[in-house]
């Protein structure tokens, strides 16, 4: 699906992705963990337009995509949410899903004066849409809230609830279970799993939340330093020393305070 | 006609923007000319004439407009003004002919203005700045001048002077070696006076005004050694040019409108220290308020259609001449059916469609003083 | 666009008139003075009421406690109301119900850096670092209250976190997500503070760092200093805390030793994931 | 060939006024930048209040001269400016307790302050012109030049003359200084980089025991202190005109935004991006060209790139190229 | 409900306000301001398209404004026969070439790799082509203007009525569509560049072009006869005179209660005001449809997170590009509208303060991202510019009523009144903004 060949991304001096070369195989859940600073979001933001590689290629689905601007490889159904939500804050949440679809006839000027009867008809139907994805993550309450006032967790659900306003094909989740409460994070690992079988989504999922990881992902590719540490089933990444070393840890030192 | 004993004339200038530092003493002058019709009692039987002032903001067509109309609503009689050639443009297409208004400019110079259909609403105490150009010419070639660099304000006076300036001294056969506008107001002139001086000239003729950009340039190109003598048109004479830029204008020369020099001295006498008399256009608003009071006295009547016709006839020959302070001789003569000549501190002499064409004095800087030389 | 993802948060709004960089949410207010009120634990939010601005109350009646030497943990599902909580402690917003104390004084009117020199040092859930400051004046203005010496404060915050050691002289805003949440736990321990409060600190770091930081949030409080923490982290959180708080809608909905909370399958169920 | 008088025509010219007018523009865009960078707002009053801070030094100064008080060669002004200093703090200070503080408080976007700002920016020139009136104001004393284009001509024989103003010398060492002190004193000092935590992230200041109003206090008293050695060095220089002090406003903004808006370096190269723009691309080379040109060849023409009518035009044509290759300014705008 | 009850009474006070002008000093008086308060509120709609809704930071308002005052004379004004012949053609050729340089630069920029080469050619393309159009236009500039300078001394316009051009006034319905497309088209050229890139940018390249456009008015006497201003521009409406001289209206206006004189200067106005709030109530009407609809969701989400909203799918830049140029658009349209009013070109008035800064305040204070509001902000701030001087004289007067005549302070104070208008409108600013900081009408 997606193929990233030796991709370089320099900021000044220092190389915040160095040489990474992965591919994505299309109808996965692709894992990407890595210690902080490995450099997920800087290839992530390679990847989506958002940063021009210094040297690399992208390519989807054969088709080269490297340095194509993030609203033509929306176009192409490439989406993505953001590590720091970005909400439109002065929008309320339901307008924030409702904006998302592509080609709205209300989105050319012509119409909004002179084709009023057709956009009012697809407000219809995209509010109904937006509805119904505001109830499945469990905050139809609150619909009419501006983004901007809504809690930390709550964003989140609004960036991936984004994602499902459209057909994507791949869709790349930067951090979704950050600050979310458990509770709903399971709620959303549902929705991805059903996305992925009942809608062939394809997704990559930076997390550092191994239960998540575990409960989704097949395979994982673990970063370090820019470069791509190792790849394969989760539980092969587990037993990878040198991913013991730098990522995972050997849990708390201080097992005495537990339990006491 | 019954008169009301109430005569009201607007003064409607920029006290506001770009030349608000000359709008005051040009309101005072022409406040002068009415207290002393006033202090008289001679005018129509007693009138009391008051004024109101309104602002133009200068270059604020819509603020002049909305301003004027003001006026009109607050039952004016006359209009002294406007100040700049663009408002009163505005003012007198839009508000004056429509209302039938009578309006005396002391300072639009612009020949634009001429073109106007002016259904003979307008005039102006200010000379053309054709004639200027001329006389400027005539002074540059008796003291041997070939060759000037000329700067010019960039508005309607100052390009319409600097255009007469320039074909009359290329036709004269002199030559101009540059010919560049300078804006008002600006922060910094270093790049005109490095222009200027590359091109280099006898002498620097600055078409500005005096507390404007014109003294900056003056004072820059003085600073950097580029000319140590300017021709300095009616804009840039006043005292305030010799104090503010020191000895070093010594024997720069130039020319303003006025008339043996006799009316602004008198109008110097008059004011006292109570303003600038030879600020620019001053001694225009005193002479526009002069003639007001005198056409109406000659006409018996403070109706703009009445009197409007007569301020040709109170300003020139034939009659008995007078200057600032002899206002109340000059009501008193046109009371008894005389006639008079209004001479007043510019000069006043007014040509065509109610322009002025004054006579000029040369002028030259000696001792940190503006010296009259001679007349021409 | 200028590249760096996490500073360019930006939209398009104009820069040229007016600085795009958010004001701060702290409603103003003007310090009053604490008074004495002895007894009670180290420091509580007592029935606090109150929301933002004039908006509609976000907490009702919510007590929140820590005492010396403990760690407390907020858990709730989002948007209940627990940064609201944290703020609420800290002076940061207007509360119109309840009290805060702290040490055996009532410090409800102080304005919050007042409440800093009394000893509070908070770490909050977003913008938690100063993005064009360097690393390390990040650590000093942490120390800013402080008039000693805090060189070795600064050498024990780099022990904990050695990659800020490395990149000190780098603006603290091209770090990485992690990097960052890292910065902002030393800046609050840079104060010496006599309560620690921090809202989600582990939220998104590595497993590593996280347990980095929950060895080292042990090791503070075992200094006798009191830890007021929200985690959404919540067993792992609960497992190290002596008193948990489970705030739902601004209420408290249960409260108990971390140990009686994970063990009640009502809140597992609900608030842990199962 | 004569390459010593073509350097000194340039010099004259071009080099001389440029640096100085950049040292007075950059004074000012240094203000600007920092409001800005820490009090998140462009201040369209700070071209009135250096005109404030120049008449009170104005006025001390006349006093001063009128009790024959003299600095010798250097200007009498120099003497009065602490005064200008104080009073324009005053003033400033006072503004923000009764509008900007407000609106802080209310948390209001900065834009609503940049149109307060614009209502105290009416409000001082108002003040200003009550006070001294619209008019031209003399008050430059002491020695004028450090070197007169005169004597340096009977000095060295040369055709073309070099003059150099004590004003101008006085502006350039003077902004050299300030420059220096400001850089010192937000990056070395605590108080400094409590500033520049401030401009950073307001709540995080705050939770670090840094006191806000303290903060915005010393802004305003740096600020005070820059506008009117900016406001009294220009009229040093040029001359005292309110008018002139508002129009001002318009290079001192494209410097800061030209270096960078927020980050004083960039203020500061800004500052001398625009004066030299304006003055090299409408000079005229034809007399530089004849002195280098072999065998006293003149160039007919005024070898003049754009007339000086096109001055501004060309310095903001310049400014567009610049960003072009540079989108976010000289130095990268950033905060203080 | 409770909000529309409230800004329904903003505007009833606003009308109240110029009502009260009305009564104290003649319809006259009222009518001007609410004239120049509907082209306010119209320019304050164009700029509040730019900022309240997409966050276009547009600071070249004046210089769009000039563009439509320009369009005003090339439509309104009469061709002047001589100089087309004298050089007409060669001012069209000049132009044509300086076009051609740019086109082929920009095209060897697009077509060529990027390097030194590149660099060096389009150099040489810029270079070279600008000595070439300068060596043509320049000489027929001189022909062109050295024909009757102190009267004309430009080409002129397009206005097909010869000697008796006024009487072909509805051509300047005409002109205010130009000011739009020419105001367009500049916008065009600067967002094709500025947008996109960092939006300090766009600020710089707007407070530069309108230097430009009013550089280029006031030294182009070919174009607009430079600082030297066109008289004289027809317009729409009869003119007062004409009517004083018609029989029928003076019969008309006396059953109305009116002299001739005023009946007719009222009658104008009003006919213009017509005119004024159709263009005014259309605009509004586009506007508020578009903002309420997916177009305008889009483009609050634009101005929310651009980097969001791009990766959502929208085009930010192009997006950004049809909102400045229509923004810009109605600047020009209200120009040209302006001008007309005026009856006269006058390029020296084109400062930043008056038509920038004014403009913005009109916005803000009206409550930006909320066209009713700009309409309010446009009519209320113009009837402070204009009617605060009295209230500057009347606090003068309080002040120093109780010195004694001839005392030099109270004669100082007095004769500093005028400046009491900017004093004023600063204090009204500030009491506005304090009392309501998002505007008068905020956004929803
Ligand atoms: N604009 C920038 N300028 C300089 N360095 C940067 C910039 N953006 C990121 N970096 C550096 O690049 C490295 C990789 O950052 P990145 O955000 O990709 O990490 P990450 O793998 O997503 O980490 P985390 O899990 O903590 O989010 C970090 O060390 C960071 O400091
Ligand atoms: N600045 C604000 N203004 C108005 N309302 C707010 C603001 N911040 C938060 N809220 C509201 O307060 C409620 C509680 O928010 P809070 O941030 O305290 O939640 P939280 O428990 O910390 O959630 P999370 O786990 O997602 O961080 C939310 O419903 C939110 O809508
Ligand atoms: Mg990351
Ligand atoms: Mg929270």
């Amino acid at each position: 699906m997606i193929d990233v060949h030796d991709v370089h991304k320099h900021f000044g001096g220092f190389h915040a992705v160095d040489g990474a070369t992965l591919s994505i195989a299309e109808g996965s859940i692709t894992g990407l963990i890595g210690p902080n600073g490995a450099g997920k979001t800087t290839l992530f933001n390679v990847i989506a337009g958002v940063l021009q590689p210094t040297s690399g290629k992208v390519t989807m689905a054969g088709e080269d995509i490297t340095g194509l601007p993030p609203h033509e490889l929306f176009h192409k159904g490439l989406l993505r949410t953001f590590q720091i939500a970005h909400e439109f804050s002065s929008m309320s949440c339901r307008e924030n899903l409702m904006m998302v679809p592509g080609n709205q006839s209300g989105e050319s000027l012509w119409n909004t004066w002179f084709g009023r009867k057709r956009i009012a008809e697809e407000e219809r139907a995209l509010r109904a849409k937006a509805d119904e994805v505001l109830d499945f993550l469990t905050i139809s309450h609150l619909a009419d809230q501006k983004a901007g006032e809504i809690s930390g967790g709550q964003k989140k659900l609004l960036e991936l609830g984004r994602t499902m306003m459209v057909d994507a094909k791949i869709v790349f989740l930067d951090e979704v279970g950050a600050g979310v409460n458990r509770t709903l994070l399971n709620t959303i690992g549902d929705a991805i799993l059903r996305l992925n079988k009942e809608r062939g989504y394809t997704f990559v999922v930076i997390e550092h939340d191994m239960d998540f990881i575990e409960r989704l992902c097949d395979p994982v590719i673990c970063m370090a330093e820019g470069k791509v540490l190792a790849e394969g089933t989760l539980a092969e990444i587990k037993a990878n020393e040198h991913v013991i070393e730098a990522y995972l840890g050997t849990g708390l030192k201080h097992r005495d305070k537990v339990g006491t | 006609e019954a008169h009301g004993k109430e005569v009201k004339l607007g003064i409607l200038i920029g006290f506001t923007g770009p030349i608000e530092s000359l709008t005051i003493p040009m309101a005072s002058a022409a406040e002068m000319a009415i207290k002393e019709v006033n202090d008289s009692g001679l005018l129509l039987d007693g009138a009391k004439v008051t004024a109101l002032r309104a602002d133009t903001g200068c270059i604020d067509n819509g603020l002049a407009t909305s301003n004027a109309e003001k006026l009109i609503a607050d039952g004016v009689n006359g209009i002294i003004g406007g100040d700049c050639s663009g408002v009163t443009g505005a003012v007198l297409q839009n508000v004056a002919i429509p209302n039938g208004m009578v309006m005396i400019s002391p300072s639009a110079t612009s020949p634009g203005l001429s073109t106007v259909d002016d259904k003979d609403l307008f005039f102006r105490t200010a000379p053309s700045d054709a004639r200027e150009g001329q006389v400027m010419t005539d002074i540059l070639m008796d003291r041997g001048i070939k060759s000037i660099a000329l700067t010019y304000t960039n508005n309607d006076y100052g390009k319409g002077l600097a255009d007469a300036i320039k074909s009359n001294f290329e036709a004269a056969g002199g030559k101009v070696t540059i010919y560049a506008a300078h804006e008002d107001g600006k922060a910094d002139y270093s790049a005109e006076v490095g222009a200027l001086a590359a091109a280099g000239g006898d002498l620097l003729v600055v078409a500005g005004y005096l507390d404007q950009g014109g003294a900056g340039v003056i004072k820059a190109a003085l600073d950097a050694g580029a000319w140590e003598t300017f021709g300095l048109p009616g804009g840039m004479i006043g005292e305030n040019l010799p104090k503010t830029i020191g000895p070093d204008l010594d024997g720069s020369f130039g020319q303003i409108a006025g008339s043996g020099g006799e009316g602004i001295e008198k109008l110097k006498e008059l004011a006292g220290g109570a303003f600038d008399v030879t600020s620019p256009y001053s001694p225009e608003s005193y002479d526009a308020a002069a003639l007001f009071l005198f056409a109406m006295q000659a006409a018996n009547s403070t109706d703009p259609a009445a009197y409007g016709p007569k301020i040709l006839e109170v300003a020139n020959a034939p009659g008995e001449k007078i200057y600032p302070g002899d206002l109340a001789k000059g009501l008193e003569i046109i009371k008894a059916g005389g006639d008079i000549d209004y001479v007043g501190a510019s000069a006043v002499e007014l040509i065509g469609p109610g322009e002025s064409a004054g006579s000029y004095r040369e002028i030259e800087v000696k001792d940190g003083k503006n010296e009259t030389v001679r007349f021409r | 666009m200028s590249g760096n993802p996490y500073q360019d948060d930006r939209g398009n709004k104009d820069f040229t008139i007016a600085n795009p960089r958010a004001g701060g949410e702290a409603e103003f207010r003007r310090g009053g003075s604490a008074r004495a009120a002895p007894g009670g634990p180290f420091l509580v939010g007592e029935a606090m009421t109150g929301g933002y601005g004039k908006g509609p109350d976000i907490l009702t009646d919510c007590t929140i406690a820590v005492d010396r030497g403990e760690i407390a943990v907020i858990v709730g599902p989002n948007g209940a109301g627990k940064s609201t909580a944290m703020k609420a402690i800290f002076g940061m917003l207007n509360l119109h119900g309840g009290h805060v104390r702290l040490d055996g004084e009532d410090i409800t009117d102080l304005s919050p850096q007042d409440r800093v020199i009394k000893g509070m040092g908070f770490v909050p859930q977003t913008s938690n670092i100063f993005t064009s400051l360097t690393v390390e004046e990040n650590l000093e203005m942490g120390a800013f209250i402080r008039t000693d010496d805090f060189r070795d404060t600064m050498a024990q915050v780099y022990d904990l976190f050695p990659i800020l050691k490395d990149k000190r002289r780098q603006p603290a805003g091209e770090l990485s997500g992690g990097q960052r949440q890292q910065v902002a736990v030393g800046r609050a321990l840079m104060t010496k503070p006599k309560v620690l409060m921090l809202d989600e600190p582990t939220a998104g770091v590595s497993p590593i760092v996280m347990d980095e930081l929950f060895d080292r949030i042990i090791e503070v409080s075992r200094t006798g200093i009191p830890i007021l923490m929200v985690e959404q982290n919540a067993r792992q959180a609960l497992e190290i805390a002596d008193k948990g708080y489970v705030l739902v809608q601004g209420r408290n909905a249960h409260t108990g030793s971390g140990k009686e909370l994970l063990e009640d399958a009502e809140v597992r169920r609900s608030f842990l994931g199962g | 060939m004569d390459p010593l008088n073509a350097l000194i025509a340039v010099s004259n010219y071009v080099l001389i006024p440029g640096v100085a007018y950049g040292s007075q523009l950059a004074l000012g865009a240094l203000g600007v930048t920092l409001i800005y960078g820490i009090l998140r707002f462009s201040n369209f009053a700070h071209g009135d209040t250096m005109a404030f801070g120049a008449m009170i030094t104005i006025l001390v100064t006349w006093w001063m001269q009128s009790k024959g008080i003299h600095l010798g060669v250097m200007p009498t002004a120099l003497l009065a400016l602490p005064f200008g200093i104080l009073a324009t703090m005053a003033l400033l200070l006072a503004t923000d307790r009764m509008v900007y503080r407000f609106y802080r408080q209310q948390k209001a976007k900065p834009v609503i302050l940049v149109i307060v700002s614009l209502g105290v920016m009416f409000i001082m020139n108002g003040i200003v012109r009550f006070v001294i009136g619209p008019d031209d104001q003399q008050f430059a004393d002491g020695e004028r030049f450090i070197i007169s284009a005169r004597d340096f001509k009977a000095w060295t024989g040369l055709e073309e003359g070099l003059s150099i103003r004590t004003s101008q010398g006085i502006t350039v060492v003077t902004t050299v200084i300030a420059v220096a002190l400001l850089f010192w004193f937000l990056n070395k000092t605590r108080t400094g980089k409590s500033m520049r935590a401030y401009s950073d992230n307001e709540d995080l200041a705050l939770l670090s025991g840094i006191n806000p109003e303290r903060v915005v206090t010393y802004t305003w008293l740096i600020i005070a202190a820059l506008t009117t050695v900016a406001g009294v060095l220009y009229g040093l220089d040029k001359t005292f005109k309110p008018f002139t002090y508002f129009q001002l406003l318009l290079p001192i903004f494209a410097a800061a935004i030209v270096g960078g808006l927020g980050n004083p370096l960039g203020a500061i190269a800004g500052g001398f991006v625009i004066a030299f723009s304006e003055v090299t691309v409408t000079y005229a080379w034809k007399k530089v060209l004849g002195y280098l040109a072999p065998g006293g060849w003149e160039p007919d023409s005024l070898v003049q790139l754009m007339s000086t009518d096109y001055k501004f035009a060309v310095s903001f044509a310049i400014l567009l190229i610049v960003l072009l290759f540079k989108p976010t300014g000289l130095f990268k705008g950033k905060s203080v | 409900m409770n909000d529309t009850i409230r800004n329904v009474g903003l505007f009833v006070i606003m009308a109240g306000l110029i009502a009260l002008v009305g009564v104290q000093q003649g319809l006259n008086s009222a009518l001007v301001i609410l004239n120049m308060g509907l082209i306010s509120a119209i320019m304050a709609i164009g700029v509040n398209l730019q900022w309240g809704y997409a966050g276009l930071f547009n600071v070249g308002i004046m210089g769009f404004v000039a563009l439509g005052g320009l369009a005003a004379v090339l439509v309104g004004m009469p061709p002047v026969k001589e100089a087309w012949s004298a050089g007409g053609l060669g001012i069209l050729a000049g132009l044509a070439l300086g076009a051609a340089t740019i086109i082929g630069a920009v095209l060897v920029m697009k077509r060529m790799e990027k390097g030194l080469k590149r660099s060096l050619i389009v150099t040489v393309v810029l270079v070279a082509g600008f000595f070439i159009f300068r060596a043509v236009l320049d000489p027929a500039v001189e022909a062109v203007e050295a024909i009757n300078p102190a009267l004309q001394g430009n080409l002129g316009g397009i206005n097909p009525g010869g000697e008796n051009y006024r009487d072909y006034g509805l051509i300047m319905v005409l002109a205010w569509l130009f000011g739009g497309v020419l105001a367009a088209g500049a916008a065009w050229l600067i967002g094709k560049t500025a947008l996109g890139l960092r939006s300090d940018y766009l600020a710089i390249a707007t407070l530069g072009i309108a230097e430009i456009i009013i550089a280029v008015l006031k030294n182009e006497d070919w174009l607009s006869r430079g600082v030297k201003n066109v008289v004289g521009i027809p317009r729409p409406v009869p003119y007062e005179i004409d009517l004083q001289a018609d029989p029928g209206f003076v019969a008309s206006a006396a059953s109305w209660g009116f002299d001739p004189v005023e009946g007719s200067t009222v009658y104008v106005k009003l006919l213009y005001f017509f005119m004024f709030l159709v263009v005014l109530l259309i605009l509004l009407w586009m506007a508020q449809m578009a903002l309420k609809s997916p177009w305008g969701r889009m483009v609050r989400a634009i101005r929310d997170n651009e980097v969001a909203a791009e990766a959502m799918g929208k085009d930010v830049t192009r997006r950004h590009l049809q909102i400045f140029v229509l923004g810009s658009a109605i600047c020009g349209l209200a120009g040209a509208m302006m001008t007309t009013v005026d009856s006269q070109l006058t390029p020296g008035t084109y400062q930043p303060l008056r038509f920038t800064f004014l403009i913005w305040v009109m916005v803000i204070v009206g409550g930006s991202g909320n066209n009713f509001g700009a309409v309010l902000g446009g009519f209320l701030i113009w009837y402070l510019w204009v009617q605060v001087e009295p209230w500057g004289i009347w606090l003068m007067q309080l002040v120093t009523s109780g010195m004694p005549e001839g005392y030099w302070l109270k004669t100082h104070l007095m004769g500093s009144a005028a400046h009491m208008r900017l004093f004023t409108m600063g204090l009204v600013l500030l009491l506005v903004l304090r009392f309501s900081p998002r505007g008068l009408i905020p956004e929803k």
